[in-house]
C-alpha cells in the first residue's frame, strides 16, 4: 500500500510522467477493449472501398480494399504494443546481464563487451533487421525476435556504466566488508540499484522497436497477416494523392504512441535523476 | 595525436570486420545453402553455382570459406547481383552519388539549426520561444521520417502544387547548365527538408543541455565575478565548451541518417542506394543488401572517425 | 621494530600494493611503469592500541587501509592477527575475518544501500553472521545498540531510509553496525572529514568509547594532524607508498625528525593563534608513486638532500623510546 | 583611523522558490578596514558562502532576494547598476573560488583566458602587457611562466589554485574574497599557499576575506573574524580575542570541536542538536536549542548584538550581562 502511494506520489511529481502514464494506460485500454471501442473488424473487406473521412458508417474512411480505417488504427495498437513488450523486453534482459557482468566482474570480459557494445551502437541497425528479416521470413514473431536482438547494446550500455560505478560505491564496499558475498552484493546491491535508468531507457526502446517495425512494413516486410500502423502508411502511399486518408491516420497513431512512450521515459529519467530529487537545495 | 587517430582508426577496422562477420554468419545459417543465398531463390543455373563453389571455395572447410571471401571482400569485389548479373560494387557506386547527396548536406543544415534553437531555447530557458521550440522538436522527434515526407508531399506536392515529389530531375524538360542545378535543387527539397526536420530534434536537445550544463559552470561565474560582458562570455567561452557533446551526437545521428535515408529514398524515389535497397529486398537479393550493409558500415565508421578527430582537435583534454 | 619479543597483536609484514600504470606507451621501453601505491608497510599494533596513520593525499594511507579490511589486495606481505594469517583466514573462513576486522568510511551519505531502511541495513550483518536466534532478538539488538549510541527513539530510526538521517547519525550508525560484529581491528577510514565541525566530536569519541570497551585496536586513517594526534597513541606518517615515520602521537607532532614530517607540521595550521611557527618550506608537490627511488622518495623535494640520499633509499634508525624514522641525516 | 573598505548594513539573503523561502542571511552587519584579513567562519549550511555571493552580486536574481547595504569605496554594492558593478569587478574586488579544477574553461589555454580577463578592463592594452603582469603575479605564487601556454587538466589541484589567485590580483584589488581557497588543497600546499598569501600581503595592498569551515586557517591568515551559525553572524571580533577567550557560546562550541595541535589536549565537546530549519522565521536566538547556557530571555526575542570590547560583538543576550 505504502509503496503504491509512494509511486503515485512520484508521478504526480512530474507532468510529462503524468501524461506519458495517462498515455499508456489509455493505450492499455484500447488493446483490451478494442473490440467494444469499433463496429468492424479490421482485417474485414468491407464493400465500399476508398470512403473519405466524415462518412457516419467510417468516420476515419476506408481503405482501397474496403477496410476502416478507425478499426485498423485500434486493431494496429495491438500489434505495435506487442512489438514494443516482446523486442523490448528481450533487449532489456539481454542488456542488463551483459552489461552487468561487463560491469562487475570489469576485467577482459568487460574489455571485449564494451568494445562490442560500441561498433553495434555504431553500425546502421535498420539495415541488419533489414537483411534478417528479409532472409527468415517477415512474421511477426520473427521481427518481434530480431528487433530484440539487434537492440540491446545501448541499454548494456548504461547497466555497464551503473555497474562500473555502483562498484566503487561506499555501500558496495561497505557490503562486501559486511560478509556479503559476491553473488548477494550484485544481486542485492548493483542490480537494484542500477536496474532504473536501463526501465527508463526502455519505454525509450519500445518507442524504437514501434518505429522499427512501421519502417519494416513501409519498406514492405511487414507481415501481411497482422493489422499494423506502418503496412498502413504503405498501402497508402499509393493512394497519395486520391486517399490521403489511408497514409495520414496510421502515421499519426504512431506519432501520438511514441509521444507517450518519449514522455513515461523523459518523465522517468528526471525524476529518478538525483540532481531533481531534492528541490530545496 | 597520432596514437589517438590509429586507435580511432583501429576501432573503424574492427567494425568493418564485424559487419563481415555479421554477412558471413547469415550466409550459412539462412535457410538453404550459401549458393542459394548469393544465387537468389529461383536460379537454378549450375554453371553459375559451380562458378560460385570454386570462387568462394564453398565446398571447402568453414575457414577456408571465411579466408576466401574475406580476401574477395578487401580486394572491393562483393559478389554479383543475380537480378542484374552486375558486380554489386559497380552499382553501388553508380547510386551513392545522389544519396550522398541528401545525407551530408541534410546533416550539416540539421546541425545547424537545431544547435541554433537550442542555444536559442538554452539562453532564453522557460521563455515563450523555449516553450514553442521544445514542444515542437518533441513532436518532431516522434514522426516516423516516412510518414513525415508522405505528409509534406500532400501538403506542397498535392494540394499546393509547389514542388515534385519524385525523383530527381524532370526528365522530360532535359535541363542543362544552371537550370539543370536548379532543377535538382528543387527535387531534392522535400527529402532534404523532411531529413533535416527529422535530425532536427537531436541535435536541439544536447545543444540545449549542453549550454544549460556549461552555463552553471564554475567558471562561467569567475568570468562573470570579472565583469567581463555575458556575450563576450557565451561567444567565446560557453560556445566552445558547449559544442564539444553536439560534434559527438553528429557522429552518432550520422550513423541513423545513413540507414534511414533508404526509407526517405523510397518515400520520394529519389535515385540513390535507397532505390537499390528496396528493389534488392522486394528480389531477395541478398548479395546486394549485404553489400549495402558492408558500404553503409564503413561510411558510418569513416564519419565516426572523422567526427572523433574533429572532436580531438577540439578539445586539449584528448592528447594520447 | 619493536623492542620487545612478545608478539604483537597486528602484525603487518611488509604490504604492498603495486599497479600497472593504465593508458601508459604502448610499446614503452625499458622498466615498465608500476604505480607502487603502498609500498612494503612494516607495523606492529597492541590489543587496544589507537594507531594514527596520516599523511598528504596519494600517500597511500587510504589503500593500506582497504588492504587490512582485505577489499583490495596486496600484491605481497600479509597481515597477522593474534598470530594468524588473514591471508590464511578469508580463504578458510571468510566470515570469521570479516567478524574480526571491521572499517568505518570517509563518506557516511554513502555508506548504506539508499533502498533499504536502518532496520534491514543493520540486521543484513547479523543474518549474515547468524548472531541473534531469530530477527526478534536481532530486532532487539538493534534497537539496544541504537540506544547505547545515543540514537533515540531508536524505533523511528529503524523506519527510516538512509536519505532521512543527516551525516552524523549515519557515522553513528554505521559505527554501532560495525560494532555488532564484535570486530577486534577496526578501520576507521577518514570518519569524519565529510562532517561538520561540530558533530566530529561525538563521532570521535563515541568510536574510541566502543573500540576500548572491547578492547579493539584501531587504525585511523586522517590528514587531519591536530585530530589523529587527539585520538591516537601512537602516528605513522606516510609518504609516496611508505612510513617515513612512527612513534608516540607527541613524538611525531611535537618532536618532528624526519623532513617530509617535520614540513607536514609546520604547515599545518593550528587554531591557536599565539603558536606561530615558521612553516618550512618544500617544493613542489607530492609525485605519484610511479617507480620510485632508488634513493629517498622525498629527497628531490628535501631541503637537507645531499647526493648521498638519491643513491639508497634510507634505513629506519631508531631515535629511543620506538620513536623511528626513514632518513639517514638524522642524528648525525 | 583606518580606512573603511567595505561597511555591510542589516544585508539579508532569502532564497525562495514556488513552495518555500529559506533564511540564508540575515542582518548580517559589519565592517572591513583596509589591510585587514577578515575570516568567515561558519558550518555548512550557515550562510558564509551565500553572504560571499551576495556581496559580489554572483546570486540568481529570480531565486535569490538580497537586502540591505554594502558599501564598497563609497558605493553600494547591492544596488550598483551593471556598469558600474562591471567596472568595480575584478579592478576593485576579486575572488578565488574553492575547486580551482573547475574555475578555468577546460578547453582555452590558462594564457589565453587571463588576457582576456585582462583586456576586460585594458581594452587598449598592448600585445603581451597582460602577459608580463601575469607572470609577474605568477612568480609571487611560486609559479613559472610555462604556466602561460598550459591547459587546466595539465596542473595540479595545488597549481591551479595558486594560478586562480595570481589572476584575481591582476588589477591589484582593494578587496579580495577566497571561497573556501584552501579547503580541497593538502596540508602542506595549504600551508604553503596561506604563507604565500601572508608574503603577498606585506608587498601589495590587499584588504582580504576569507570565507572557511576551518578555524585554524583563520588563525593561521586573519587578524578579524567573523563566526556565523544559521545565518545569523553571531560574533565578530580580532581574531586573537575571539579564539582564546570566545563571547558566543557558540563560538566556545566550535572552538571546542576542534583539537589543538601542539597544546595541552583537552576533552573534544560536540554541540549537540542539529542546525535549525532555515525556512522558517524564529522569534528567539537561532542557538538557544543548542545552547547549553540558554535562558527564559534567550527564547523570548533574537538578541541583537552586544559590544564585548573594541571591535568585537556577540549576538548573545549573556554576554552583555548588564553592560550592554
Amino acid at each position: 500500500m505504502k509503496l503504491i502511494k509512494k509511486i503515485l506520489r512520484t508521478i504526480k511529481s512530474d507532468r510529462l510522467l503524468l501524461a506519458g502514464c495517462i498515455g499508456i494506460c489509455i493505450l492499455l485500454f484500447i488493446v483490451v477493449a478494442a473490440p467494444l471501442i469499433t463496429e468492424y473488424d479490421a482485417k474485414l473487406f468491407g464493400p465500399d472501398a476508398l470512403v473519405a473521412p466524415g462518412d457516419p458508417a467510417h468516420p476515419l474512411g476506408t481503405n482501397h480494399l474496403g477496410q476502416d480505417i478507425w478499426s485498423m488504427l485500434i486493431y494496429g495498437t495491438r500489434t505495435s504494443l506487442m512489438v514494443a513488450v516482446v523486442a523490448s523486453f528481450i533487449s532489456a534482459l539481454l542488456g542488463i546481464i551483459i552489461g552487468g557482468i561487463a560491469g562487475f566482474f570489469g576485467g577482459w570480459a568487460d574489455r571485449i563487451i564494451s568494445e562490442l557494445i560500441n561498433v553495434f551502437l555504431m553500425i546502421p541497425t535498420l539495415f541488419l533487421v533489414l537483411l534478417i528479416v528479409a532472409m527468415f521470413g517477415s512474421s511477426i514473431l520473427n521481427i518481434m525476435i530480431v528487433i530484440g536482438l539487434t537492440s540491446w547494446p545501448s541499454n548494456a550500455k548504461l547497466m555497464r556504466a551503473q555497474a562500473l560505478s555502483l562498484r566503487e560505491r561506499t555501500f558496495v564496499k561497505s557490503a562486501q566488508a559486511m560478509g556479503e558475498n559476491r553473488r548477494q552484493i550484485l544481486m542485492k546491491y548493483i542490480i537494484p540499484n542500477g536496474v532504473f535508468p536501463v526501465v527508463a531507457n526502455t519505454t525509450v526502446g519500445m518507442a524504437n522497436a514501434i518505429l522499427l517495425e512501421a519502417s519494416l512494413s513501409f519498406l514492405g516486410l511487414g507481415d501481411p497477416t497482422v493489422i499494423s500502423w506502418g503496412q498502413m502508411v504503405y498501402d497508402g502511399k499509393q493512394y497519395l494523392t486520391s486517399a490521403w486518408w489511408i497514409a495520414a491516420f496510421g502515421g499519426v497513431a504512431i506519432c501520438l504512441t511514441l509521444l507517450i512512450f518519449y514522455m513515461t521515459g523523459d518523465g522517468l529519467n528526471h525524476v529518478l535523476n538525483p540532481k531533481h530529487g531534492k528541490a530545496g537545495e | 595525436m597520432t596514437k589517438y587517430v590509429i586507435k580511432r582508426l583501429f576501432s573503424g577496422l574492427i567494425t568493418i570486420f564485424l559487419v563481415f562477420v555479421i554477412n558471413f554468419i547469415l550466409i550459412h545459417i539462412a535457410p538453404g545453402d550459401p549458393v542459394s543465398v548469393m544465387m537468389g531463390k529461383d536460379n537454378n543455373d549450375p554453371e553459375l553455382r559451380a562458378a560460385l563453389m570454386a570462387k568462394y571455395g564453398l565446398d571447402q572447410p568453414l575457414y577456408v570459406q571465411f579466408y576466401r571471401q574475406l580476401t574477395t571482400t578487401i580486394r572491393g569485389d562483393l559478389g554479383d547481383s543475380y537480378i542484374y548479373s552486375r558486380p554489386v560494387v559497380d552499382m553501388i557506386a553508380e547510386k551513392i552519388g545522389p544519396t550522398l547527396l541528401l545525407v551530408f548536406p541534410s546533416a550539416l543544415i540539421a546541425l545547424i539549426i537545431g544547435a541554433a534553437m537550442g542555444i536559442l531555447s538554452a539562453r532564453h530557458e522557460g521563455s515563450v520561444i523555449d516553450v514553442i521550440f521544445s514542444g515542437l522538436t518533441y513532436i518532431l522527434n516522434a514522426m516516423p521520417s516516412f510518414w513525415l515526407g508522405l505528409m509534406l508531399i500532400i501538403l506542397f506536392a498535392t494540394r499546393l502544387n509547389l514542388l515534385p515529389s519524385s525523383g530527381m530531375i524532370d526528365v522530360r524538360a532535359g535541363y542543362t547548365g544552371f537550370r539543370y542545378i536548379l532543377d535538382v535543387l528543387r527535387h531534392l527539397a522535400l527529402p532534404l527538408g523532411t531529413l533535416v526536420l527529422i535530425n532536427i530534434p537531436y541535435y536541439y536537445r544536447i545543444a540545449k543541455s549542453s549550454v544549460l550544463q556549461v552555463t552553471n559552470e564554475e567558471f562561467i561565474t569567475t568570468f562573470r565575478a570579472t565583469g567581463m560582458s555575458e556575450r563576450k562570455i557565451f561567444n567565446k567561452y560557453v560556445f566552445k565548451n558547449a559544442i564539444l557533446p553536439v560534434v559527438t551526437v553528429f557522429g552518432i545521428t550520422m550513423a541513423f541518417l545513413i540507414s534511414g535515408v533508404t526509407l526517405i529514398e523510397t518515400v520520394f524515389a529519389w535515385p540513390g542506394t535507397g532505390r537499390l535497397t528496396l528493389t534488392a529486398i522486394n528480389q531477395r537479393d541478398y548479395t546486394v543488401l549485404m553489400g549495402m550493409y558492408l558500404v553503409v558500415s564503413v561510411m558510418v565508421a569513416l564519419t565516426m572517425i572523422v567526427v572523433d578527430i574533429v572532436y580531438a582537435l577540439l578539445d586539449p583534454r584528448i592528447r594520447y | 621494530m619493536s623492542e620487545q619479543k612478545k608478539k604483537a597483536y597486528i602484525d603487518i609484514q611488509d604490504v604492498s600494493v603495486f599497479y600497472p600504470v593504465k593508458g601508459g606507451k604502448l610499446f614503452a621501453q625499458g622498466e615498465k611503469p608500476i604505480v607502487k601505491a603502498v609500498n612494503g608497510i612494516s607495523l606492529q599494533m597492541e590489543k587496544g592500541e589507537v594507531l594514527g596513520l596520516i599523511g598528504e593525499s596519494g600517500c597511500g594511507k587510504s589503500t593500506l587501509g582497504r588492504i587490512l579490511v582485505r577489499l583490495e589486495e596486496p600484491t605481497r606481505g600479509d597481515v597477522l592477527i593474534d598470530g594468524v594469517s588473514t591471508h590464511e583466514l578469508i580463504r578458510k573462513d571468510p566470515k570469521k575475518f570479516r567478524r574480526m576486522v571491521q572499517i568505518v568510511f570517509q563518506n557516511p551519505f554513502d555508506t548504506f544501500t539508499p533502498r533499504d531502511t536502518i532496520e534491514k541495513i543493520m540486521m543484513r550483518p547479523l543474518k549474515i553472521h547468524n548472531i541473534g536466534k531469530d530477527d526478534q532478538e536481532r530486532h532487539k539488538m538493534c534497537v539496544e545498540s541504537l540506544e547505547a549510541g545515543g540514537l533515540r527513539p531508536a524505533e523511528d530510526i529503524l523506519r527510516r531510509y538512509p536519505h532521512e538521517l543527516s551525516g552524523g547519525q549515519l557515522q553513528r550508525i554505521s559505527i554501532l553496525r560495525s560494532m555488532l560484529l564484535n570486530p577486534t581491528f577496526i578501520i576507521a577510514d577518514e570518519p569524519v572529514s565529510m562532517l561538520d565541525v561540530s558533530v566530529r566530536a561525538d563521532i570521535i569519541n563515541m568510536l574510541l568509547e566502543l573500540s576500548r570497551e572491547k578492547n579493539a585496536s584501531v587504525v585511523f586513517i586522517s590528514h587531519d594532524i591536530a585530530l589523529t594526534r587527539y585520538i591516537s597513541d601512537r602516528i605513522a606518517v606516510m609518504y609516496l607508498g611508505r612510513i617515513v615515520e612512527y612513534g608516540t602521537a607527541d613524538q611525531v607532532v611535537k618532536n618532528p625528525q624526519h623532513p617530509y614530517t617535520q614540513a607536514l607540521i609546520s604547515n599545518c595550521a593550528s587554531i591557536d593563534p599565539d603558536e606561530e611557527s615558521a612553516a618550512i618550506d618544500i617544493q613542489g608537490e607530492p609525485p605519484t608513486p610511479i617507480n620510485p627511488g632508488p634513493g629517498c622518495f622525498f629527497a628531490e623535494r628535501c631541503p637537507h638532500a645531499t647526493q648521498e640520499c638519491l643513491k639508497k633509499y634510507p634505513e629506519y634508525r631508531d631515535l629511543g623510546d620506538g620513536h623511528i624514522a626513514a632518513c639517514m641525516h638524522i642524528g648525525k | 583611523m583606518s580606512e573603511t573598505v567595505l561597511s555591510i548594513d542589516n544585508l539579508c539573503v532569502t532564497y525562495k522558490n514556488r513552495q518555500k523561502k529559506v533564511y540564508a542571511v540575515k542582518n548580517a552587519s559589519f565592517s572591513i578596514e583596509k589591510g585587514d584579513a577578515v575570516g568567515i567562519v561558519g558550518e555548512s549550511g550557515s550562510g558564509k558562502s551565500t553572504l560571499a555571493m551576495a556581496l559580489l552580486r554572483l546570486l540568481p536574481a529570480r531565486t535569490a532576494e538580497v537586502t540591505g547595504k554594502a558599501d564598497f569605496l563609497g558605493r553600494d554594492l547591492l544596488t550598483v547598476d551593471d556598469k558600474a558593478l562591471a567596472d568595480l569587478r575584478w579592478k576593485e574586488l576579486s575572488v578565488v573560488f574553492q575547486k580551482a579544477m573547475s574555475s578555468f574553461s577546460p578547453v582555452h589555454r590558462i594564457g589565453e583566458q587571463i588576457e582576456d580577463i585582462y583586456r576586460v578592463h585594458t581594452p587598449n592594452a598592448q600585445k603581451g602587457e597582460a602577459k608580463e603582469r601575469a607572470v609577474e603575479l605568477l612568480k609571487l605564487v611560486n609559479l613559472g611562466d610555462r604556466v602561460w601556454r598550459l591547459y587546466p587538466h595539465e596542473l595540479s589541484g595545488g597549481m591551479l589554485q595558486r594560478v586562480a589567485i595570481a589572476m584575481s590580483l591582476l588589477f591589484n584589488p582593494r578587496l579580495l574574497i577566497m571561497d573556501e581557497a584552501t579547503t580541497a588543497l593538502d596540508v602542506v600546499t595549504q600551508g604553503q599557499l596561506l604563507n604565500e598569501i601572508k608574503h603577498m600581503e606585506e608587498t601589495l595592498d590587499m584588504t582580504r576575506i576569507m570565507i572557511t569551515h576551518d578555524m585554524s586557517v583563520v588563525a593561521a591568515s586573519c587578524n578579524k573574524v567573523v563566526v556565523m551559525y544559521a545565518g545569523d553572524i553571531v560574533e565578530v571580533g580580532p581574531v586573537k580575542k575571539v579564539l582564546k577567550t570566545p563571547a558566543h557560546p557558540y563560538t566556545q562550541g566550535l572552538l571546542g570541536s576542534f583539537p589543538s595541535l601542539k597544546g595541552e589536549t583537552h576533552a573534544l565537546r560536540a554541540i549537540p542538536g542539529s542546525i535549525p530549519d532555515l525556512s522558517q522565521q524564529y522569534n528567539e536566538c537561532i542557538f538557544a536549542p543548542r545552547c547549553p547556557h540558554a535562558t527564559e530571555a534567550c527564547r523570548k526575542a533574537r538578541p541583537e548584538p552586544v559590544q564585548v570590547g573594541e571591535g568585537w560583538s556577540s549576538r548573545c543576550v549573556l554576554c552583555g550581562g548588564g553592560k550592554a
